[in-house]
């Protein structure tokens, strides 16, 4: 029971990670109608500049995030000025390709800013953690660090707490705007018929401008969460932002509520297929968590083929 | 005023389709521009309203102006908040959306407070739409499509609409509400520029009209004066020489065609 | 019922298409004048002179270039060979059909092991036949084939993005199974041996003479892989100007128009992927044994990537332009390399200009170029190649 | 072009030229090229690779400033490729070094050097082994060409576990984490060698992958708690490995953990992992960390201008290039300056690494007996964040495991 | 050949598309249907080309169901269509899009096809022919390789109807075919659509707002309004018909319809 909980935990928190980014990826496929594969690139960029500004500069944590969110959002919003703008009206592979070039120099580059170290976000969290229902043996032997294990209890990491407070807060004051401003019709009518949008007055540049930034900044508060690895993390954890691939299929490509219960889907499933497939079902294979997700995927795509709350496409003739 | 003076149109640096396009819409007026498919009206449209570039095109000569001020190769969004609203070719509704999303995107360049009192407009002009409010427009018929796409438009509260062809796929009995709608629309003070093939709806409401052949204005004049011209009766208006319709069944099989400019 | 053809008598004496003004494209204006004597011979795929002796001439180089060229290269152009069949497969799926597929490194995976199975030497761990390559290489198309059948029914049910995602899926399970299943991979990070390279029982990986000209293994395996590329490329065209491309194109376009005019719609998309999919076992079964090892790693989302890129580079839907992709794809690196040597004044010691590595500006100049491609030239090196061949025009090859 | 049986004498074929080298010290010498084939840039083993490489520029420029070997220097930079980790580029990279080399000083990865291993074998193309697995310890898996140092992956978790017995109680359980593959497999299959020959038992196996790919690597922490083994042997990356030892120590296992040479990166120290990496964890290596004592180390050091390396990887890039050394030396003396002969100089060659490994002789089945390891503990004040506790650790139990063929092997 | 339709009806969510609709269409005749917007005139298209599925009702054209096959069943069976909204393959050629139309008539497979050998030559050349004739019939040859995409209105209007003819169907819905055409293009088209039926023989369904061509044209008009038929008969019955008047024509309402109807009246 408490492993089950613990493992819920631990997945909902990582899927509010997974669900920040899947979010970016959905907010510039719902204005632009590209899928935007330098996404990893932006969130880790958002882990190395929290911990520039965190670590090397010794600024407090909140400045590091700060600081992360508006540096990517503004990369962002520049790379989308750069090298996307000229590909509006394109087949959307094109310019799916063109973001998966970015994200080619991207690995590069950021690998090295990196160079050979291991860094970490520079949450003041780190290991600490809290017991629900249980108690913190007497006896045990301590590590300066490393809180006692919880026994017969729950220990919640608070950077899990942190996971599913950011995610929820960020997710939930975006959607809301997203909701309420004339913008997030904008941004949807800008990708379904752009010509027709700006015929309305709608400009689609900004459109575009405002989407990357809102996606850039939300990869950079994936990327923070993602930095509070206990180990660490180097240049290639970007690779982790592609797991919320799956998890915005199961939301429906074009869905703020979808991708959020993608994400979650997709953590949870992770999270309890790395506590229980090794022992229930040992002939999948290791690591079979990692495919776990598409095999959710599939599943969701066998009996809805734009995902749980996609939109399916008009045809009409 | 919404004044075109020597419109030149270009697209992708080689095809010349507006040749020197200039006409007035005034303030108050409802202007007809006639004329074959491919004339060039579109492209004159799109010359006004900054939506040359997603199709490669770019205006090479000539100025677009609006009340006096300069809007010549202004961007979309700069022309509808300067007052010009566009039902665009092929009603272009966000099918995606419902009817009702689809207005509000229309209202994009207006304040929240203005939304309700023309949302009611609307609905009151097309009933279907308020019945239909909530259903994704992508499903509905080829007319109420239009019905949207003008009510869309409408949104913007526009000093100047500009409708290209806004009768096409429409029952006559709708066309005739349209008409009337754009006399209406016209009378509540705003100018209306009117590409149509439907020459007989266009010139029978227009106060002035211009005829477009090849990329150049052929033909300009008050609308009554259209009406009476041997050549609008027989090439726009299916009116034999003596002024009435011969039945399609006894069409010739050759043909003679009017060509102004050439 | 009467044909059509009675009708065409009565057309209207100056029905023209004088009645609305096009445009004729440039393209067309500078393009030879089509005069044809025949139907037969306007719709050859070699429908003019030029064309045929361009062709004939780039083929009889093809062949002649190991000839001139040292091993090295040879073995660069045995890739950029299997590459482009590889992207013949994939255009034929996402270029012609409109299919995107992010998966297409799975059946070329599937097409490697299956050449490995049946045509590699067995080990203690790995299964393997030691099969000559006159079956193996017709097995490894069929069996991704066979594969490609069985995942059509639940890839025609998904449009767009959603099937890139759904394929991408069937990368990373294929990924998975690979990795697993030992004893014909020989597990991840580990690999086996691929294929023995016996054809008609001539082992082509020992040198040996034809009429006095040294054959090696990479001249060997180079023919090998043209010869297959100018077959499956021809049989690729034929397939394209056929109603199966025409169908292909119609489902892409609309696919509902396609079925009101009688195009079968799961049939068509099923084609599309059992095709492609063969297609891409062909490319994997020799990219194995050009290669010389394979491992569960290789068969990623970065080589379906590559994949794509050759589509979206050489020219959506053009067979000559996938080629021309997969030159670019497999040569530039190389072609790069050569460049950054020219220039010695910027290979310094340490080989660091702005604190990165020669390496490193290579990999970036890369994917910089292939977005400049992609962004600059939407019809892609196809498109570049009919430009400059208009811009020609009045050369003496042409009439 | 192909290589003889009885090789020919003379300093002549490819690779070696009367030229100098582009950067000659001495331009009255010729010059012998050598190929590096490496992850530089864009794979996994990047930051691995760049180490190993500078240490290799550094080593060879070394020979160089001492003389060179014979009237020779070397230059390895000329035929450098990037092989990104990947086979393909690997095999192409071959190819075209292949011609202008009389030896590879570097190729990085097994299954990379595999793809090329026949051609090598027949053209007598000798190559320093930049990775660890067993199987280029036997003479039948890597066709006498290729040059191996120190021990494999596979005898690094008997001597990590035997020194762990040593020092702390003999373990009845032990598990293993490791990724799938040469480096991984090999250990753990080193784990599993050691408990068959100590009684004791392997209670988990458990397979992992790179962060990158799984996320998290809760998955290995659960299961090592369920198994509670007194030890755990970890074959991963650094990141994944402090993730472990830190959840670990979080969830109240009691354990303590050994881990193979790539598990450390010195930054890990300035994770939340640290405190745990410090009380539990100890790392293996084939060769003396930056503070020996060796004669090889010291000169590593010097050659570096004392700056710290950034990784274990330039400590490997320096012993490795001992045995091309010696080859060459031996090669030069015998008048055998090409490529056959060369290659027929391996059997028996003996090479002496300064101290940083025991001295070995080529040629012949490993006698695993001779293997011994370094064992450091996490220390920040320490160079690389390693403190060596033993050096040249000799393992009794090797003497105990049979070793007669590849751990792993395909 | 006879169209036989029973008591269609469709419903989409709380849109009753049709209600149990009902008409025949004979050998050779143009039959018309008329109606407001939305009134399910496309509907009933979509029903016959196998686009939508009709919740009942029958369809039987010469005794065949029609109903419960998938489109490229029932263009086999002879139903042919042009669409309202043209839906062309925008990237393909003229030609192209009309050999498209050939596809049921060409019987060869995917090998023979990659070969371009024996079936698939001669049906490929048989197609050109075709086609070519198609072209000269329609006056498209001066476009014959140009792709439709950046044609004019009115001449994808006529490649559609182009492609709609190659697949040699027993019968051709023909979908506002001269919307947004002026009176030069729409006279083409009724010469087209009247050759069709005289030297080809085709029945056709044909829905259109232009009422002029619509009662020059027709045999018979339906009339439909909210998805049930309100009229059915001879131009001239339909005409006169109070309820046609007060749902479509607009008579009811005599200030609005005024022009049309005193044209239409100019000619009966
Ligand atoms: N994006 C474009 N690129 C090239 N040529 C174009 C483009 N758009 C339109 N044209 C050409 O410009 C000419 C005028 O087109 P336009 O659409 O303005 O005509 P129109 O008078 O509005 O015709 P219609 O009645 O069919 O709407 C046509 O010949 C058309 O083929
Ligand atoms: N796929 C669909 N989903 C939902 N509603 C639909 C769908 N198709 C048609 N409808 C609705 O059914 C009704 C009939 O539509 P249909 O297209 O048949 O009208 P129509 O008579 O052709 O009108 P028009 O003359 O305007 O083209 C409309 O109200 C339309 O909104
Ligand atoms: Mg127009
Ligand atoms: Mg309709």
């Amino acid at each position: 029971m408490i492993e089950l909980l613990e493992s819920l935990v631990r997945g909902v928190g990582l899927g509010g990670m997974y669900a920040l980014i899947a979010v970016g990826f959905v907010i510039i496929y719902r204005a632009t109608g590209v899928l935007n594969f330098a996404q990893p690139i932006f969130m880790i960029l958002g882990t190395y500049i929290s911990f520039t500004i965190v670590d090397t500069l010794g600024l407090p944590f909140p400045v590091g995030v700060a600081g992360a969110i508006i540096a990517v959002a503004a990369i962002a919003m520049g790379c989308e000025r750069a090298v996307m703008r000229p590909m509006v009206g394109r087949p959307p592979f094109a310019a799916a390709l063109v973001t998966i070039g970015l994200f080619a120099a991207g690995l590069v580059v950021t690998a090295k800013l990196f160079g050979p170290s291991v860094i970490t976000s520079g949450d003041p969290w780190g290991l600490g953690n809290f017991c629900i229902g249980g108690e913190r043996p007497a006896d045990a032997v301590e590590i300066p660090g490393i809180p006692l294990p919880c026994q017969d209890g729950l220990a919640i990491n608070y950077t899990d707490i942190f996971k599913i407070v950011t995610a929820a807060v960020v997710i939930g004051l975006l959607g809301a705007w997203l909701a309420r401003s004339r913008y997030g019709l904008a941004m949807r009518a800008t990708a379904m018929d752009q010509e027709a949008a700006m015929a309305q007055g709608i400009s689609a540049g900004r459109i575009f401008s405002l989407s990357w930034a809102i996606a850039g900044a939300l990869a950079a508060v994936g990327g923070i969460l993602v930095g509070t690895a206990a180990g660490g993390v180097a240049a290639a954890a970007a690779l982790v932002a592609l797991k919320a691939l799956p998890a915005i299929i199961i939301g429906g490509l074009d869905s703020i509520k979808g991708a959020v219960i993608g994400g979650l889907i997709v953590g949870v499933a992770e999270a309890l297929t790395k506590t229980y497939q090794p022992d229930a079902a040992p002939w999948l294979g290791a690591n079979f968590d990692v495919v776990m997700p598409y095999v959710l995927m599939f599943v969701v795509l066998l009996v809805q083929p734009y995902g749980l709350y996609g939109t399916k496409e008009v045809q009409r003739v | 005023m919404l004044e075109i003076r020597s419109l030149e149109v270009v697209y992708e640096d080689v095809v010349l389709v507006c040749k020197g396009v200039s006409l007035e819409v005034p303030a108050d007026g409802i202007v007809a521009l006639l004329g074959a498919n491919g004339a060039g009206k579109t492209s004159t449209l799109r010359g006004i309203t900054g939506l040359l570039d997603t199709h490669r095109g770019k205006i090479t000569a000539g100025s677009v102006s609006v009340d006096g001020k300069t809007i010549t190769g202004a961007d979309p969004a700069t022309v509808v908040t300067s007052g010009i609203s566009q039902v665009m070719e092929g009603r272009r509704i966000f099918v995606e959306f419902t009817i009702e999303e689809n207005l509000r995107v229309g209202a994009h360049t207006r304040d929240r407070g203005s939304i309700a009192a023309n949302l009611d407009r609307v609905y009151t002009m097309f009933p279907v739409l308020a019945q239909r409010r909530g259903e994704r427009a992508g499903y509905l018929s080829g007319g109420e499509q239009q019905m949207l796409a003008i009510g869309r438009a409408l949104m913007a509260e526009p000093k100047y609409l500009l409708l290209d062809e806004p009768s096409l796929g429409l029952a006559p009995l709708v066309v005739a509400q349209i008409r009337d709608l754009i006399v209406e629309i016209n009378r509540a003070g705003t100018g209306v520029l009117l590409v149509e093939q439907n020459a007989a709806m266009a010139l029978a409401i227009a106060t002035h009209g211009y005829v477009m052949e090849n990329g150049k204005v052929v033909l300009d004049g008050p609308a009554e004066q259209l009406r009476s011209n041997s050549d609008i009766q027989e090439f726009y208006l299916g009116l034999g020489a003596e002024g009435s319709a011969s039945s399609y069944r006894d069409l010739k099989h050759y043909k003679r065609r009017k060509r102004w400019a050439s | 019922m009467t044909t059509v053809s009675n009708l065409s008598g009565q057309t209207t004496p100056d029905g023209t298409a004088t009645q609305t003004k096009i445009k004729t494209p440039r393209a067309v204006l500078r393009g030879r004048p089509k005069v044809y004597t025949s139907y037969a011979a306007d719709q050859a795929i070699w429908n003019t002179p030029a064309k045929a002796w361009w062709t004939v001439g780039l083929v009889v180089l093809a062949f002649a270039a190991p000839f001139l060229i040292a091993k090295d290269l040879t073995n660069l152009l045995a890739l950029a060979a299997v590459y482009a069949i590889g992207g013949i497969g994939l255009n034929l799926l996402t270029g012609y059909a409109g299919q995107i597929s992010l998966g297409h490194a799975f059946f070329v995976g599937a097409g490697a092991y299956t050449a490995a199975v049946f045509g590699g030497t067995e080990t203690k761990s790995v299964i393997g036949l030691g099969w000559d390559m006159a079956l193996w290489l017709p097995l490894s198309a069929i069996v991704p084939g066979l594969l490609g059948l069985i995942v059509a029914p639940l890839a025609s049910r998904v449009r767009g993005l959603y099937l890139a995602m759904l394929t991408l899926g069937l990368l990373m399970l294929g990924e998975h199974f690979f990795n697993h299943w030992t004893a014909i991979t020989g597990g991840g990070g580990i690999g086996r041996a691929p294929a023995e390279v016996v054809l008609f029982g001539t082992d082509l990986s020992k040198p040996f003479k034809v009429g006095g000209v040294l054959i090696n293994e990479q001249r060997a395996l180079y023919l090998v892989a043209l010869v297959v590329l100018v077959v499956l490329a021809i049989m690729a065209r034929n397939l394209a100007r056929s109603k199966v491309g025409r169908a292909f194109a119609a489902v892409r376009d609309r696919d509902i128009a396609a079925e009101v005019m009688g195009v079968p719609l799961q049939r068509t998309k099923t084609l599309a992927f059992v095709v492609s999919s063969a297609y891409a076992g062909v490319a994997g079964g020799l990219l194995s044994v050009v290669i010389g090892r394979i491992s569960p790693e290789r068969w990623n989302l970065l080589l379906s990537i590559d994949f794509l890129a050759i589509v979206l580079i050489g020219g959506i839907a053009t067979i000559s332009g996938s080629i021309m992709g997969a030159c670019f794809i497999v040569l530039l690196p190389r072609l790069l390399e050569e460049l950054t040597q020219l220039f010695p004044s910027i290979t310094s010691e340490s080989g660091d200009i702005a604190g990165m590595s020669l390496d490193e500006i290579k990999t970036i100049l890369f994917g910089l170029l292939i977005v400049g491609m992609v962004v600059l030239e939407p019809r892609g090196m196809f498109g570049l190649w009919t430009r400059i061949r208009n811009y020609f025009k009045g050369w003496p090859f042409s009439y | 072009e192909e290589g003889g049986s009885d090789a020919p004498t003379g300093a002549s074929g490819p690779g070696v030229s009367d030229e100098p080298c582009p950067n000659a010290i001495d331009t009255n010498k010729g010059c012998i090229y050598l190929g590096v084939l490496s992850d530089l840039e864009g794979g996994p083993f990047a930051v691995l690779g760049q180490s190993i490489n500078e240490a290799q520029l550094a080593f060879w420029k070394q020979v160089n400033e001492d003389g060179g070997i014979g009237d020779y220097e070397i230059d390895i930079a000329t035929n450098t490729k990037n092989t990104s980790y990947d086979v393909q580029k690997h095999a192409a990279a071959y190819q075209q070094v292949e011609p202008n080399v009389l030896a590879l000083a570097m190729s990085l990865g097994t299954v990379n050097t595999q793809a090329v291993l026949d051609q090598m074998d027949t053209g007598n193309l000798v190559a320093a082994a930049g990775t660890f697995w067993s199987g280029w310890q036997f003479p039948a898996d890597d066709k006498g060409v290729m040059l191996e140092a120190g021990y494999s992956y596979c005898t690094e978790a008997v001597i990590g576990l035997d020194w762990f017995a040593s020092v702390h109680n003999k373990p009845a359980k032990v598990a293993s984490v490791v990724y799938k593959g040469d480096y991984g497999g090999d250990y753990a299959a080193g784990a599993k060698k050691w408990v068959d020959a100590n009684e004791s038992e392997l209670v988990a196996e458990i397979e992992t992958a790179p962060n990158a790919i799984a996320g998290s690597q809760d998955g290995p922490v659960g299961q090592i708690i369920a198994a509670a083994p007194d030890v755990v042997v970890l074959a991963t990356g650094p990141q994944e490995m402090a993730e472990i030892v830190a959840k670990a120590a979080q969830a109240g296992y009691k354990g303590r953990f050994l881990g193979a040479g790539p598990t450390w990166n010195g930054a890990l120290l300035k994770t939340a992992a640290a405190p745990a990496l410090t009380a539990l964890y100890n790392g293996t290596a084939p060769m003396q960390g930056w503070d020996g004592p060796s004669e090889g180390v010291k000169a590593a050091r010097d050659a570096s201008g004392g700056k710290e390396p950034a990784n274990w990887g330039y400590l490997a890039g320096w012993a490795l290039s001992y045995p091309i050394k010696s080859l060459l030396e031996k090669a030069n003396a015998e008048d055998k300056l090409n490529r056959a002969g060369v290659r027929s100089l391996v059997d028996g060659l003996e090479v002496d690494y300064k101290g940083m490994l025991p001295n070995s002789t080529f040629g012949t089945e490993p006698d695993v007996t001779t293997q011994v390891a370094t064992i450091a503990v996490p220390d920040a004040a320490a160079p690389l964040g390693m403190k060596t506790v033993v050096d040249g650790y000799k393992a009794p139990s090797l003497e105990k495991i049979t070793y007669t063929e590849p751990c792993v092997r395909p | 050949m006879t169209l036989q339709v029973d008591n269609l009806g469709l419903r989409f969510g709380g849109t009753q598309a049709l209600s149990d609709v009902s008409f025949d269409v004979a050998d050779r005749e143009l039959f018309a249907v008329i109606g407001p917007n939305g009134a399910g005139k496309t509907s009933i298209f979509n029903c016959l080309s196998g686009v939508y599925r009709p919740d009942h009702g029958s369809i039987t054209l010469n005794g065949d169901a029609v109903l419960g096959r998938r489109p490229d069943a029932i263009a086999k069976l002879g139903i042919a269509r042009m669409f309202q909204n043209i839906e062309l393959f925008e990237n393909l050629t003229v030609m192209d899009n009309i050999k498209l139309g050939r596809h049921i008539h060409l019987r060869y497979n995917a090998f023979e096809a990659a070969l371009h050998i024996g079936r698939a030559r001669r049906a490929e050349l048989a197609a050109r022919r075709f086609t070519e004739d198609l072209i000269d019939f329609l006056n498209l040859a001066g476009v014959r390789n140009h792709p439709v995409g950046m044609l004019p209105y009115g001449i994808k209007k006529r490649v559609e109807l182009g492609r709609a003819l190659a697949m040699e169907p027993k019968l051709l819905l023909l979908d506002e075919p001269v919307a947004g055409m002026n009176v030069e293009e729409t006279e083409d088209m009724a010469r087209y659509i009247l050759d069709i039926r005289a030297e080809l023989g085709i029945s056709m369904i044909m829905v259109e707002h232009d009422m002029r061509l619509v009662m020059d044209l027709a045999d018979r008009i339906m009339v439909l309004d909210f998805g049930r038929r309100i009229s059915l008969g001879t131009p001239a019955e339909v005409q006169r018909d109070p309820a046609v008047i007060a749902a479509y024509l607009g008579g009811a309402d005599p200030e609005t319809a005024a022009a049309d109807q005193a044209k239409l009246e100019a000619r009966t």
